[in-house]
């Protein structure tokens, strides 16, 4: 057909991971469109099994190099479900500070390195760094105390060593904590003028009816726990996620999709969807930063998530600071127990939304099964209806505008393939 | 000015290696001043073609197209590095290739034989020749950058191939093991790390992977004394660097084929809402 | 005047008088479950009442008071020795620039603050002058740092099971070397300190110590400390030197060379180990370089590198070199043994390697 | 005590000439405008800027107090960077190091050289010593091995030493097309009748082995144990005895050495990795 076009991106730049993107249109129809992870298959899944329950954080946390502390802690608490430890509120803190780390380090990344080049038209940071240097600049240095935060308290910024089940090796140095106040107070005003700053860009018109997933917690924006909501009604155990939520299979697809039981519907996950569930848990301060930024109480613009991003990255600083100056080293550092069969779930706000951990370990403590679903394999499905929502807004556009703006709205989501990548499902069609 | 030019690959990884790159912050931006960054995906959509003077590789090599790939990308590159456990030891998913892979498939994937995976993960230094490896989960980052200076300046990097209790000691942490009964890896596991693990009081799970002169036969004795079973020792090397020796010939050890003939995972929560799906 | 007999309080004076006189005051106190040099400026930071239980490859603390009063110095050693504020494992040594083809070189001054090390044993002290030896001569950092140190040495009133001062010779009595030595005295239900002079600082600020004259039964108590602290279960042969030296191609080696991870451990805690290595490192501008010396080990293959390998390629003979040189090519080489007795390497050793047995094996077999 | 220079320290010294000796050798002479004594034999710590620091034997002529003189074979990083140096740039020197040829015990007898390969080079300063002076030893005789035509050092130079009156004995290990000379193992050069074991001294550089069998053909022509004197190699960082790489038994080899009489090392040459 002479009015067939055809938009590839071969390899999916300024994502984690590796995937493609793949849009057939036939005249202002979209015939085709298929975002592809190609990133090999890992198999966690099947590693797990037969390793000991005290493992299961530090080899998921290998999953992701951006958000191992989502791995580590789902993992973690997985196991604590299924012992039924009690963890202390001195240590449920000091792991809502790390998270708070990885929240500010991964944003940052995202929002500075992955996707703000999009709105300004650069083909990666370095090259607006030459014509934006303040920013840049400032986005790495926040990112940088992002880090030294996990670094404080995990003892590494990348796959941290200090967190176990049951709570921590070693309780950080109340001393060392105390070192970072500067940095976070700091830390929260920058946050604020960047997040005015990225108000400032120009973001496309298009709106999405999202069924928002998230946990939800009555008193603090949720975080390391809490019960997972929809932005329908649904109000779930953590325990109960796979009642709710189902991975299926689709023809032409590389793969797993998710929806909600007995709904066709997709479903979003990450800042937006926490966003939407949780605008009245957020601090007062947030909340007005977050009108000062143009933002309602709910959004709906895909394109405004990397704004949503910084009002959580000011969130971050605001608790970080918070738990710092409130910080009692948990004694015992760690709650012991010892392994019991059955079955435990975990799901933590990972920055890119809920994930999700189940497993089953037997008497010995040794894990029989694991099933692990990360936001950006929740996440896909809404990718690709997103996507075809851009495409045919935007048909005007020449081919190659139209391939950044997908590429832009794909990012609008931080996908991290190598995530999504380990329970990765080839096309399967079922009779 | 003539830049050296520097790529970045990645194999099957978790980016945490590649992360250490856009960690650097303001010496990312020097670095981008002193070489050429021609081809990094998860920084820049620009992609300039090869020749490059320094390749960085993450990852193991775990599908044909990757195996194919590295070819290729040692032949454009003057000198190739490969970083991380992943790349230098086949990482995390090498674990796999103590298991049976249909096992392993089949409980991941409902149809297994369409996938396009090599049965093993396996370090880039098996497929082609490597110039220089960065050891750890993940790399350091002073390591990085110690590496690229070094390359730049003609001089050998200053990569300690030595055990991680040289480190414990010179940052005055005491042995974990002795001490506290605590088993660690660190008299196998190379140095490089800045002493993560026994600095939070916590034996070092071998994520540099093994020291120049590991002697795994002889800590194996002290660790089974230290209560641990043969199959825990095992479990222990059968991390992240699992696949290279003396740690593969560890890692082997205690290990059960305890995965069940007919996998459970046919039976799996997945397959009933898979197929409940599609009623 | 030659001692006087102090209570806590005149220690306390002393600390405080060693602080106002500029020095950083070291002494042991409680660290990671180990006792450790730190700095302290107050008695109730040092570890009262602790003891170690030393093995091979063991090390562990107990709590108890059992003479009735914590002693601060119930303790016999800090776990890794007092060498790293004498010999660090990491110090620049000059910066050098480029600039066209001309060099320039220079020299980055040493850090050598003024250190009061309070708590040294006979044996710290030994491992201090045998260092003297090796280091001072030629190396003038070290030499800068030596002379800013004042050293409080405490009399041994109990030594730890891998303690072998005694057949070493160095100890437990400190004889020489020190500026002060304490003995810590409580017979009679008084907890006090008996101090002497060791050198010229010493004596004066022994002179301006408050306290008294001591009598002859804190003079005893002293000598009974010390003589139960003389109870030693190791040793070494008399003739060690020569027995290593007929030993060079003994197959015991290899049989320590299967035991020994080459992990360099005892190298580390070795207060006599000396060690280094220098490395250049550059900046990414290639405009700058600096020279650094790292402390180094035996134990690495890198030690003994040359034309592509390394001259001692096995475990066994870095073993053999690590323990012929302490015990015997030491003295050939600065005229004195490399070993103090302070049972470091014993106790430090993950997997328990003990050089007083490979010694006895070496005679047995021999 | 602490105005004492640090010995760690390289003083600046410039490249007046470079010579390109053979592939991957190469001779740097340096300027000492405030003159360089040595002693044949010692050696010095080179510096190459950002790269490192290695030991060098000093090769020029003693006499020459103006230049300083190294030969380095490009093996590793360091070497490397030092023969890429063009005359002009600047590289950084510690030294002289060591203890050299006793040449002293020497005088007025007969000297035996023999050298393997780049082990020529700190037995250079000896031979010039020896065309300068022709009275200083009765006999002067070279045996020089290397592994192929090729890579024989200094022809001219060892051309101007035998009209000078050293005898100059040379063989590779594998020869090559046009080659006249001997082929084979140095001691296979070492005949009665070259010097007078009686009153002659043996200096020797070169491997290891080389040195080993040298020694031993040399001791069994007659020259006395303690009269043979080798230069030994051992990994250096400091080269003043304060580091511990150079350890060969008992010697510190840059402190008491390199160069060594046979019996203080002879046995250790027997021990394996020692
Ligand atoms: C007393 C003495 C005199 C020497 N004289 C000369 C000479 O005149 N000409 C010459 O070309 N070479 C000489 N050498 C050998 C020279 O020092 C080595 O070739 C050089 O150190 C190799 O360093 P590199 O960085 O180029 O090689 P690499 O192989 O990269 O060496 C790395 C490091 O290992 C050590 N090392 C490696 N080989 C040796 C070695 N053979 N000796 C000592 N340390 C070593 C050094 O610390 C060096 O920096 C001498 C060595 C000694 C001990
Ligand atoms: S080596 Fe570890 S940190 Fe690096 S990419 Fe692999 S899994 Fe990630
Ligand atoms: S101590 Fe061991 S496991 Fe921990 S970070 Fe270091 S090398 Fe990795
Ligand atoms: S060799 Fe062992 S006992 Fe002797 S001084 Fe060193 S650490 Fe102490």
């Amino acid at each position: 057909m002479s009015d067939t076009r055809i938009i590839e991106v071969g390899q999916l730049a300024r994502v984690e991971g590796e995937g493609a993107l793949h849009v057939r249109l036939e005249g202002d129809r979209v015939a085709e469109l298929a975002f592809r992870i190609y990133e090999a298959p890992r198999f966690f899944e099947a590693l797990l099994r037969g390793r000991d329950y005290r493992e299961a954080p530090d080899i998921t946390a290998r999953i992701c190099g951006i958000c191992p502390v989502a791995y580590l802690l789902g993992a973690g608490q997985a196991m604590e479900a299924l012992l039924g430890l009690e963890i202390t509120p001195e240590i449920r803190a000091l792991r809502r500070l790390i998270y708070c780390g990885e929240w500010i380090q991964s944003h940052l990344l995202h929002v500075f390195f992955l996707h703000a080049p999009d709105f300004l038209g650069y083909d990666d940071a370095i090259a607006m760094a030459a014509d934006h240097p303040q920013l840049v600049r400032d986005a790495m240095a926040l990112k940088a105390t992002g880090n030294r935060l996990l670094e404080a308290v995990g003892g590494r910024a990348v796959h941290p060593v200090n967190l176990r089940v049951g709570g921590f090796h070693r309780a950080p140095d109340a001393e060392a904590l105390a070192a970072l106040r500067p940095e976070l107070e700091r830390g929260v005003e920058k946050a604020r003028e960047l997040a005015l700053a990225v108000a400032g860009f120009e973001f496309p018109e298009v709106t999405q009816a999202y069924l928002c997933v998230s946990l939800h917690h009555p008193e603090e924006y949720a975080i390391t726990e809490g019960r997972i909501v929809s932005s329908e009604g649904l109000e779930i155990e953590v325990a109960a996620f796979e009642d709710h939520f189902e991975e299926y299979q689709v023809a032409r697809s590389n793969a797993l999709h998710a929806r909600l039981v007995g709904s066709d519907r997709p479903y979003l996950v990450g800042p937006v969807a926490r966003y939407n569930n949780n605008f009245a848990q957020l601090s007062e301060e947030a909340r007005r930063l977050a009108r000062e930024c143009g933002l309602g109480e709910r959004v709906d613009n895909p394109f405004r998530s990397i704004q949503v991003r910084m009002v959580e990255v000011f969130y971050a600083f605001e608790e970080a600071l918070r738990l710092v100056e409130a910080y009692r080293p948990p004694a015992p550092a760690a709650v012991e127990g010892a392994p019991v069969a059955g079955r435990g779930c975990g799901c933590t706000e990972a920055p890119r939304g809920i994930c999700y951990h189940r497993y089953d370990v037997d008497r010995e403590g040794l894990i029989r099964e694991a099933r692990i679903m990360p936001p950006t394999s929740q996440n896909q499905r809404q990718m690709e209806a997103d996507l075809k929502r851009v495409v045919e807004s935007n048909l005007s556009l020449s081919d190659e505008a139209l391939q950044w703006r997908c590429e832009q709205a794909i990012r609008n989501f931080d996908p991290c393939i190598s995530c999504a990548t380990h329970f990765l499902k080839l096309m399967v069609e079922r009779g | 000015m003539n830049r050296p030019r520097l790529a970045i690959w990645k194999f099957s990884s978790c980016d945490g290696c590649q992360l250490m790159l856009l960690d650097l912050e303001e010496e990312l931006l020097a670095l981008a001043e002193r070489v050429g960054i021609a081809r990094f995906l998860e920084a820049s959509r620009r992609v300039a073609p090869g020749p490059y003077d320094i390749s960085l590789v993450e990852g193991a090599v775990s599908t044909p197209e990757q195996a194919a790939q590295v070819e290729r990308i040692r032949a454009e590159s003057k000198v190739l590095v490969a970083i991380g456990a992943c790349a230098t030891a086949g990482g995390i998913q090498g674990v796999r290739n103590f298991l049976d892979f249909d096992q392993v498939a089949g409980y991941v994937y409902p149809q297994p034989e369409v996938i396009d995976s090599l049965a093993r993960a396996t370090p880039v230094s098996e497929h082609v020749e490597v110039d220089y490896e960065l050891h750890g989960c993940p790399i350091e980052k002073g390591q990085l950058m110690e590496l690229v200076s070094a390359l730049l300046a003609g001089r050998r990097p200053d990569l300690p191939a030595y055990a991680q209790c040289q480190e414990c000691k010179a940052a005055g942490t005491p042995c974990v093991m002795v001490s506290r009964s605590e088993p660690c890896l660190g008299p196998v596991t190379r140095a490089g790390c800045g002493n993560r693990c026994p600095s939070v009081g916590r034996g070092c799970y071998g994520c540099f992977g093994p020291a120049e002169e590991a002697n795994p036969a002889a800590l194996n004795q002290q660790l089974s004394a230290l209560g641990m079973s043969e199959a825990e020792i095992g479990r222990w090397y059968r991390l992240y660097n699992a696949w290279v020796e003396p740690f593969r010939k560890q890692g082997g050890v205690g290990l059960k084929p305890d995965l069940p003939r007919d996998p459970v995972g046919r039976a799996s929560a997945r397959q009933q809402t898979a197929s409940k799906s599609h009623e | 005047m030659k001692a006087r007999l102090i209570d806590k309080s005149g220690l306390q004076w002393l600390l405080d008088r060693l602080g106002s006189q500029g020095y950083e005051v070291l002494a042991p106190c409680l660290e990671n479950g180990v006792v450790e040099a730190g700095p302290v400026t107050s008695l109730e930071e040092l570890p009262a009442g602790v003891e170690e239980e030393t093995e091979a490859g063991r090390y562990r603390l107990r709590f108890d008071g059992k003479e009735g009063t914590d002693l601060l110095f119930s303790h016999a050693l800090t776990a890794m020795g007092w060498q790293r504020f004498l010999h660090p494992s990491s110090e620049p040594l000059w910066r050098a620039e480029l600039r066209g083809g001309a060099l320039e070189i220079q020299p980055l001054p040493a850090e050598a603050p003024r250190r009061a090390l309070v708590g040294l044993r006979a044996c710290d002290l030994a491992a201090i002058s045998i260092q003297d030896r090796v280091l001072a001569q030629n190396d003038p950092r070290y030499a800068r740092r030596r002379e800013n140190l004042f050293l409080v040495a405490v009399n041994c009133g109990r030594a730890a099971a891998t303690c072998f001062c005694h057949a070493m010779g160095t100890g437990p009595e400190v004889k020489q070397g020190h500026d002060l030595v304490l003995t810590e005295l409580v017979g009679g239900g008084a907890h006090r300190f008996l101090v002497e002079a060791g050198s010229e600082a010493g004596a004066g600020m022994l002179q301006a110590l408050p306290g008294r004259e001591p009598e002859a039964d804190d003079w005893e108590e002293k000598r009974a400390r010390i003589e139960a602290a003389s109870r030693q279960r190791r040793r070494l042969p008399e003739d060690t030197g020569d027995l290593l030296a007929s030993s060079l191609d003994h197959p015991h080696w290899e049989k320590v060379g299967e035991r020994c991870l080459a992990c360099g451990n005892c190298t580390s805690v070795c207060p006599t180990c000396f060690c280094s290595r220098m490395v250049e490192r550059t900046g990414l501008d290639g405009q700058q370089a600096t020279h650094w010396r790292l402390r180094d080990s035996c134990f690495d293959s890198e030690h003994s590198y040359l034309h592509g390998g390394p001259v001692r390629r096995d475990r066994a003979a870095r073993y053999r070199q690590w323990l012929t040189h302490k015990l015997h090519h030491w003295q050939a080489q600065f005229g004195t043994t490399g070993c103090t007795g302070c049972g470091r390497c014993i106790t430090w050793c993950p997997v328990g390697i003990d050089l007083t047995e490979e010694v006895a094996a070496l005679e047995v077999a021999a | 005590m602490t105005g004492r220079p640090d010995p760690m320290v390289p003083s600046v010294l410039r490249i007046a000439r470079r010579i390109e000796e053979m592939e991957g050798v190469v001779s740097l002479e340096l300027e000492a405008p405030g003159g360089f004594s040595f002693q044949p034999g010692q050696f010095n710590m080179l510096y190459a800027f950002g790269v490192g620091e290695v030991p060098i034997s000093i090769s020029g002529d003693p006499a020459r107090t103006d230049r300083l003189r190294h030969t380095v074979r490009a093996v590793g990083q360091v070497s490397h960077a030092l023969t890429r140096l063009r005359p002009g740039m600047e590289l950084g020197v510690r030294g002289p190091l060591g203890r050299g040829w006793p040449l002293e015990e020497v005088a007025g007898g007969d000297l035996v050289l023999a050298a393997g390969g780049l082990g020529l080079a700190p037995l250079r300063p000896v031979a010039e010593l020896a065309v300068a002076d022709p009275r200083r030893f009765r006999r002067v005789v070279l045996y020089y091995g290397t592994r192929n035509p090729a890579t024989v050092l200094w022809r001219q130079e060892m051309e101007r030493w035998r009209r000078a009156g050293i005898r100059v004995h040379v063989t590779v290990d594998s020869a090559t097309p046009g080659w006249q000379g001997e082929v084979g193992v140095v001691t296979r050069l070492m005949q009665p009748g070259h010097f007078e074991p009686a009153v002659a001294t043996a200096l020797l550089c070169g491997p290891e082995v080389m040195m080993r069998f040298s020694a031993q053909t040399l001791h069994g022509l007659g020259i006395p144990a303690e009269r043979i004197h080798l230069s030994m190699e051992r990994n250096m960082n400091c080269g003043v005895g304060l580091c511990g790489h150079c350890q060969f038994g008992p010697r510190l080899v840059c402190r008491d050495g390199p160069v060594f009489p046979l019996p203080e090392v002879e046995s250790l040459m027997q021990v394996r990795g020692l």
